[in-house]
């Protein structure tokens, strides 16, 4: 299976440094108090948050610090073949913890002790790279509820096929059984708060692919710094100021 | 031993279950039904109060081959993570036993049929008489033999009554299948498979007022008033029997 | 017995069922000095028992079994399986005991209650380690087709003893069963030779020849005793065995060879003697199943 | 005896008569849209004449007798109940009567320290007044929260009624806060019931 | 006849009892017993705080999970969860800790015949590990009869299966009064034995379940004395770590 | 709803009284509708519909299957909604279960006829490849992402648009295949036949608060109905599902000049909604 021609073009047509088309908008639920909705070339995916509100159940209630809840689920019809998962298989358990520790590092939760914060991502449409896509959904919800963070956080997937190093991996290069690194970062800071990667690569390698991986990560943080900025302009338009 | 964890083996039930053919119509417009009933005939009821001494109140029903036991349990606590609410809570629940359909295993979708009771009965029950408590109706359907749901909502109503619980009215419950022209009134399984189209209507005879209704199918609107008229009848006269039922447990408590 | 003693000009103004409720101990053994039960009974003997067979008309065999206020109702329904490599000429029985949430309030919808699983297990012990069904008689074709017989019991109500009356139900259903007439048609699979159309169907020779009855040769019967101090009460309510946990099952088939004993531990201790008596109870118990039995099968018989 | 049931004999949603004569009392229930009484328990149908003095002249119609449902515990009445667990703050336990009629399944109580008794209630010492296992006699305050029903036993006739000492026999009541081993003759601290020997 | 039975054993000789305590660092009380190629490990957990829910809160509340060697929980696990669970109720004494929980896992390590006495010995050990107070210690075996009627003590899983019958019989361990001789033997011997748990297997006359209950009753001395003494062998060094 | 304080009841109940709503609407007008169509690119035909702040999305999905041996001309549909725990907080976990069970049941009603498929919205006898062998399997998925009440509604809608925009490929079935297993098929990727969905009928729910009826309710408006009733009206004026959903009793009169306003209201709304569609279908070729 051929993922980079000899000209240089992956199968969808992009160069291997090129990310897939960002698209994001904020306040799609509205009783929500934060929602986004976040795209990455095929790729959907929609956030909402609660909260801080009332600690459901005494037990889990921390004095010092809001308490982070979060829960991932897919659409039946977000994959190829239409699959009726029960809900709490162990891959989107694995993932709803890997969003909540990434989010919960960035969040100011002791600003907002004994309160709960529920984050909600629906995968509406998976086409590879789901896991950066929902943290990116997340920051912009977290942004939209106007929950004090240190910085926002960006996360972006690159892999390693055909000997080059390719970002933003779509469904097809993502299942070629060739590594997947993905790479969650707070981008003021420069600070990386998640890295996850599976199967096997060699050491300099794996500082080229990493290196690619942050590049796209900063360029999502540029959008979507991009995207709140207009989003603040029309607020305060709304509000005639 | 080997028999004892046959249950993987798998096993084919020998009845040849032929498809039987639709209901045709025969002899002028009249429809021949499997068990010689007439259109807008029921079949027979047989209803009998305090079938289970361990729960607060409950009931035995039979239409025909369609059997069901209902137990009311309550006004009991509720479970601990229950919200508190100044209004009593209903809480349904329906199972089939494995031999209740002819093919073993072919039970059908009890949480709908649960949570259809939850709301036929809902409207019935005073639930300001018993706050903060919960009323427990747990059905278990012996022998599936057609409109089953109408049959538990019925025997239900029976077994709140002699659990004491405070009703705005007995629940009455008929279903009318339509096939082509004809509306059957109380169908059994054979006839509801064939159905084009089927009407459910619970109602409260007394008060006259319908406290759930399902329709399915096409039906213009005179079909369905003529359909709702034959239903509602039906139910009135489905009341006074069961009013006679709880009269017979009354006059002799002590059977 | 300073404890009942105590209590007792307390109790004297307190209504008599809130007597039970708050003191059940000493409400249980002020009967028992006079041996009496709180129902009437004298302590060996047990609630009046009736059975009826045939009650679910879709199940190849069935009985409902009712002992005082526990109910029980049992059903066969017989598949054809293809018998083991090991034992090519035996059918095989899948028992199963059921408590649906409406037979005593302590059931929950979503938990299944935990005595269950041990009865359902006691009870394909018991049959089928008490021979009283050959399995060869479920055989059809040698090393082709057996019957596989599906015994589902359910507890409608709930009222102590529940080992004994889903023992009596499931010997009932096992008499009233009945085995169709199948034969075997080309493609190898078991199908029925219904009535109507027996004859137009292709001549397949039916392999059973008519609808015969299953053999059984000795029928297994249980009795259950609590053992408080040294009384012996016979067929407790469900009251008594929550009260009293000591308690003692004989099971018995119609030659009076001992099936199984069964004393689960509890607080109490069982000396031999209070077993020999338990056992002369239990063959007093047994005549009297026969009985039952023997009448539900013959007026069973006549409709 | 026979006729009087018959006509009399009511199940639930049977008309028992006009709002304008008639106003309704337990077991019925009056229906604002077609202003009609309805019964809604099974039963006898008996009616009581109003008193002279009340203004409503109206009579009460009531349904007597067959089965009322397991009694709930309710604001008023006095409930027979064992105590479970002492905190520092409150004690709970096992609703087991209402009133005369033992219930079918337990409902939970609390009594909280400020409901113990009367007097100085801020310094009430919970495991002086109960300990587990003791049988009390307590007023239901109110429906209280989510889990459990407010208990009170300031009264003189509330409190314990019976309890076992450390020795297990039944302990005699000597004053409203001893109550004595008659084996041992330990005396310990209950909030003891007054039982007026009837 | 006197049958010929594998490993040379006579009909009433038990196969040598290993019991060893303080298996497990974790547990509050652990025991790993085997009776020849039968060995079960249990573990104590508890007392802890709060009863289950329709449980007595008077009294102390045992719950017992028993897990087989492999495959899931089925109505045989229950089955056994069950016996232990009432067995331990005779011989613990379950007012001292009235309102607490003990959990009590019995792990079966393989399972070579009279497997039920083996854990029994186990959560006996067990419990005296934890130091949990019990009446008397209990004592355990399986005797089985073949078609002669001939008792055979302790069998092997073959001999459960091939024997027509087989009985399992739990009583209190034997009375032991370290006090000085005033106490008459009498009062040891005629209180016989009584039986806290009995479950029998297939069908026997009632007179061979008489039999095989009074050879039981007479290993029981042998038994307790076997188990005692492993016992102290073992409480000898821990209780200088417990100092 | 975190339950109302008596004030907005009271305000709720005397608005629909006087027909001018909270939000100025009359009581059977509805909310701006908003329909968007091949969102999903994967799924055979997909739809998103935005009622006022309700916003479902509907998938339909076609695979081969074998159809029932009962009904052996027919193709088999079934309809599964899932309520995101976007949408309301409470619906984590399994909280959101009960309600999609009675949402599906609810659409599965007033779409899909009765058993023999009579009166079915979908032609099922279309969906048919080779009697008996081989059929298509059309699974409809719906999603609750933001609910603001009347959801069933909603969904029924974007069940209607989602079908509209259903592409099912053309499919050739080999001729020498033996007769008794399973025909070898190619489905062709190029040409598509689309549905016809005028027979779809559209789903209207009225709500009773106090004494009058409403037509799509709000969260808040839906905590205080006393009793609901959806009825599934095509185009031809004839009902083909009908739903009294929970609570107080209903006069059989009350039922039937129900049944007729809805009929009333169902025509404005069938309209509305084709108009919707046809520009989304339009802008949508645009689009791709």
């Amino acid at each position: 299976m051929e993922f980079v021609n000899p000209e240089g073009l992956r199968l969808d047509g992009r160069r291997p440094m090129e990310m897939r088309q960002l698209r994001a908008e904020i306040g799609v639920v509205s009783k929500a108090d934060g929602s986004a909705v976040f795209e990455m070339g095929n790729t959907k995916v929609i956030a909402a948050v609660y909260g801080p509100r009332e600690v459901q159940n005494r037990s889990q209630q921390s004095n010092d610090q809001a308490l982070v809840r979060c829960e991932y689920s897919m659409a039946n019809f977000s994959t190829g073949d239409r699959m009726r998962k029960p809900k709490g298989d162990r891959r989107s358990t694995e993932i709803s913890m890997v969003i909540r520790q990434t989010m919960e590092a960035c969040i100011l939760t002791h600003l907002m002790p004994r309160s709960q914060i529920d984050i909600f991502v629906q995968v509406l449409q998976a086409d590879g790279g789901t896991r950066s896509a929902c943290i990116n959904a997340a920051t912009l919800a977290l942004a939209d509820a106007g929950i004090p963070m240190t910085d926002i956080v960006t996360s972006c997937s690159a892999g390693f096929l055909n000997g080059t190093p390719l970002l933003d991996l779509n469904y097809v290069e993502d299942s070629a059984g060739g590594p997947d690194v993905t790479v969650g970062i707070l981008p003021k800071l420069d600070k990386v708060t998640l890295l996850q990667m599976d199967s096997k690569l060699q050491m300099e390698t794996f500082e080229t692919v990493m290196q690619l991986a942050t590049e796209g990560c900063k360029a999502v943080a540029s959008y979507i710094r991009e995207v709140l900025l207009e989003n603040t302009k029309q607020l305060e338009s709304r509000r005639g100021v | 031993m080997a028999g004892k964890l046959g249950a993987a083996a798998a096993t084919y039930s020998p009845s040849t279950g032929q498809r039987r053919k639709r209901p045709t119509i025969q002899t002028g417009s009249e429809l021949a039904r499997p068990d010689g009933r007439g259109l807008h005939q029921c079949r027979p009821a047989f209803l009998k109060t305090g079938a289970v001494n361990s729960a607060s109140g409950s009931a035995y029903a039979e239409f025909g081959n369609t059997k069901v036991i209902v137990s009311v349990f309550g006004p009991r606590e509720s479970k601990k993570a229950m919200m508190y609410s100044n209004a009593g809570r209903l809480n349904c629940n329906v199972s089939y036993t494995t031999f209740a359909s002819p093919v073993r295993g072919q039970t059908p979708e009890t949480k709908d049929l649960s949570s259809m009771l939850h709301k036929a009965l809902e409207g019935a029950i005073i639930l300001k008489s018993f706050p903060k408590t919960t009323v427990d109706v747990f059905a278990l359907v012996l022998e599936s033999g057609g409109s089953d749901l109408p049959v538990i909502t019925s025997c239900a109503s029976l077994a709140l009554a002699d659990a004491g619980i405070m009703l705005y009215d007995i629940v009455a419950s008929v279903s009318v299948s339509c096939i082509g022209k004809n509306l059957l009134i109380d169908p059994v399984s054979e006839e509801e498979v064939h159905q084009d189209g089927a009407l459910m209507i619970t109602c409260m005879p007394s008060r006259n007022e319908v406290t759930q209704m399902t329709v399915t199918g096409e039906w213009s609107t005179t079909k369905i008033n003529e359909a709702m008229q034959l239903c509602l009848d039906a139910c009135s006269k489905l009341g006074k029997i069961m009013r006679s039922c709880l009269k017979e447990a009354a006059s002799a408590p002590q059977d | 017995m300073a404890a009942a003693s105590g209590t007792n000009d307390l109790s004297s103004e307190m209504e008599l069922d809130a007597f039970r409720r708050l003191f059940p101990l000493s409400f249980h053994e002020r009967h028992l000095l006079e041996s009496i039960r709180p129902d009437g009974r004298p302590l060996g003997r047990a609630r009046d028992t009736s059975l009826s067979l045939g009650a679910v008309a879709s199940a190849n065999g069935s009985a409902l079994a009712k002992i005082g206020c526990t109910t029980m109702l049992a059903a066969i329904k017989l598949e054809v399986m293809t018998p083991t490599v090991e034992a090519p000429d035996e059918g095989c029985i899948a028992i199963d005991f059921h408590m649906p949430p409406i037979c005593s309030p302590l059931i929950r919808p979503g938990r299944p209650a935990e005595v269950a699983p041990v009865i359902s297990k006691q009870l394909s012990d018991t049959i089928l380690s008490s021979g009283t069904i050959d399995l060869k008689e479920l055989c059809l074709v040698s090393g082709k087709a057996a019957w596989m017989a599906y015994l589902d019991i359910y507890c409608l109500d709930a009222d102590g003893a529940l080992f004994d009356a889903a023992l009596l139900s499931a010997v009932a259903a096992f008499s009233h069963l009945q085995i169709p007439v199948v034969s075997l048609n080309d493609d190898g699979r078991i199908v029925l030779v219904s009535e109507e159309n027996g004859g137009s169907m292709k001549e397949k020779e039916p392999v059973n020849k008519e609808k015969i009855k299953l053999k059984m040769n000795s029928q297994p019967f249980s009795l259950t005793c609590i053992l408080h101090k040294n009384y012996i009460l016979a067929d407790p309510i469900s009251e008594e065995e929550s009260i009293m946990e000591t308690y003692l099952t004989v099971v018995l088939d119609t030659n009076y060879q001992l099936v199984s004993l069964n004393k689960p531990g509890g607080p109490g201790l069982a000396s031999t003697s209070s077993i020999q008596d338990c056992i002369a109870l239990a063959q007093k118990r047994v005549k009297e199943l026969q009985q039952i039995l023997s009448e539900a099968i013959s007026d069973m018989e006549v409709d | 005896m026979k006729e009087r049931e018959e006509e009399n004999f009511v199940t639930p949603g049977d008309i028992l008569g006009k709002a304008l004569e008639l106003k309704p009392g337990y077991g019925a229930y009056f229906s604002s849209h077609d202003k009609t009484i309805y019964a809604s328990l099974t039963g006898f149908r008996s009616i009581t004449p109003a008193p002279i003095d009340s203004e409503d002249q109206r009579a009460t119609v009531e349904v007597k007798g067959h089965k009322a449902h397991g009694p709930v515990p309710e604001p008023g009445v006095v409930v027979t109940a064992r105590v479970t667990n002492v905190m520092a703050k409150m004690a709970s336990a096992d609703i087991v009567c209402v009133g005369p009629k033992s219930v079918k399944e337990k409902f939970t109580g609390i009594i909280r320290q400020q409901d113990v008794r009367a007097t100085e209630i801020d310094k009430v010492e919970m495991h002086s007044s109960f300990r587990p296992g003791d049988i009390v006699k307590a007023l239901v305050l109110s429906l209280g929260d989510a889990r459990a029903y407010y208990l009170s036993t300031a009264k003189n006739e509330l409190g314990v009624v019976s309890a076992k000492s450390a020795a297990g026999a039944t302990m005699v009541p000597l004053s409203w806060t001893e109550m004595q081993c008659p084996l041992t003759g330990q005396t310990e601290q209950r909030k003891v019931a007054k039982i007026d020997a009837v | 006849m006197d049958i010929e039975r594998a490993g040379g054993r006579g009909a009433n000789q038990l196969r040598p009892i290993d019991c060893s305590r303080d298996v497990l660092s974790r547990a509050h009380g652990s025991a790993s017993c085997s009776h020849g190629e039968t060995r079960v490990l249990a573990a104590v957990f508890g007392p802890k705080a709060g009863t289950k829910k329709n449980e007595n809160p008077e009294k102390a509340c045992i719950e017992v999970i028993w897990k087989a060697k492999t495959g899931l929980i089925g109505k045989i696990e229950k089955e056994f969860e069950m016996i232990l669970k009432r067995t331990l109720q005779n011989i613990c004494l379950l007012t001292v800790h009235p309102n607490t929980t003990t959990s009590i896992v019995v792990q079966v390590v393989h399972d070579d015949g009279s497997l039920l006495p083996c854990a029994i010995h186990a959560t006996c050990a067990a419990l005296v590990d934890a130091g949990i107070p019990l009446k008397s210690l209990a004592v355990s075996l399986c005797c089985c009869l073949n078609e002669s009627g001939q008792i055979l003590l302790d069998p092997s899983k073959l001999e459960e299966q091939k024997m027509k019958a087989f009985v399992c019989l739990v009583f209190p361990s034997s009375v032991h009064s370290i006090t000085p001789e005033e106490s008459t033997p009498a009062t040891t011997k005629s209180t016989e034995q009584e039986i806290i748990t009995s479950l029998t297997h297939g069908i026997m006359a009632v007179d061979d379940y008489f039999h095989c209950v009074d050879q039981g009753r007479a290993a029981i001395t042998l038994l307790s004395n076997i188990l005692k003494k492993k016992m102290r062998s073992q409480s000898a060094d821990n209780s200088s770590k417990a100092a | 709803m975190v339950g109302l304080s008596l004030g907005e009841q009271t305000f709720i109940k005397g608005g629909i009284d006087q027909d001018l709503r909270t939000d100025g609407r009359k009581r059977l007008t509805y909310r701006p509708i908003f329909v968007e169509t091949g969102i999903i690119p994967q799924a055979s035909g997909s739809a998103r519909v935005k009622l006022g702040a309700t916003d479902v999305i509907a998938s339909v999905k076609a695979e081969l299957g074998k159809p029932n041996p009962s009904y052996p001309d027919k193709g088999k549909v079934s309809i599964y909604v899932d309520c995101s725990p976007t949408a309301e907080p409470s619906f984590e976990g399994r909280g959101g279960e009960e309600l999609s069970t009675e949402l599906s049941s609810a659409l599965e009603r007033c779409l899909l006829g009765g058993k023999s498929g009579a009166g079915a919205g979908i032609d099922l006898s279309s969906l048919c490849i080779v009697r008996g062998k081989v059929c298509w399997d059309l699974y409809i998925d719906g999603l609750v992402v933001s609910s603001d009440g009347n959801v069933l509604d909603a969904l029924g809608a974007a069940i209607k648009a989602a079908l509209s925009d259903t592409a099912i490929p053309k499919v050739q079935v080999s001729a020498n295949a033996p007769s008794d297993e399973q025909p070898e098929v190619d489905v062709s990727d190029e040409e598509f036949l689309q549905f016809d969905t005028s027979g779809v009928p559209v789903i209207v729910t009225l709500t009773k608060v106090g004494g009058h009826y409403i037509v799509d309710a709000t969260t808040e408006e839906e905590s205080q109905m006393s009793s609901a009733v959806s009825v599934s009206i095509n185009r031809l004026g004839r009902i083909c599902g009908l739903t009294k959903r929970g609570g107080a009793g209903l006069h059989p009169t009350v039922i039937l000049d129900m049944i007729s306003a809805a009929k009333h209201v169902s025509e404005q709304l069938m309209n509305k909604l084709d108009s919707e569609i046809a520009a989304a279908e339009a802008c949508d070729e645009m689009e791709s």
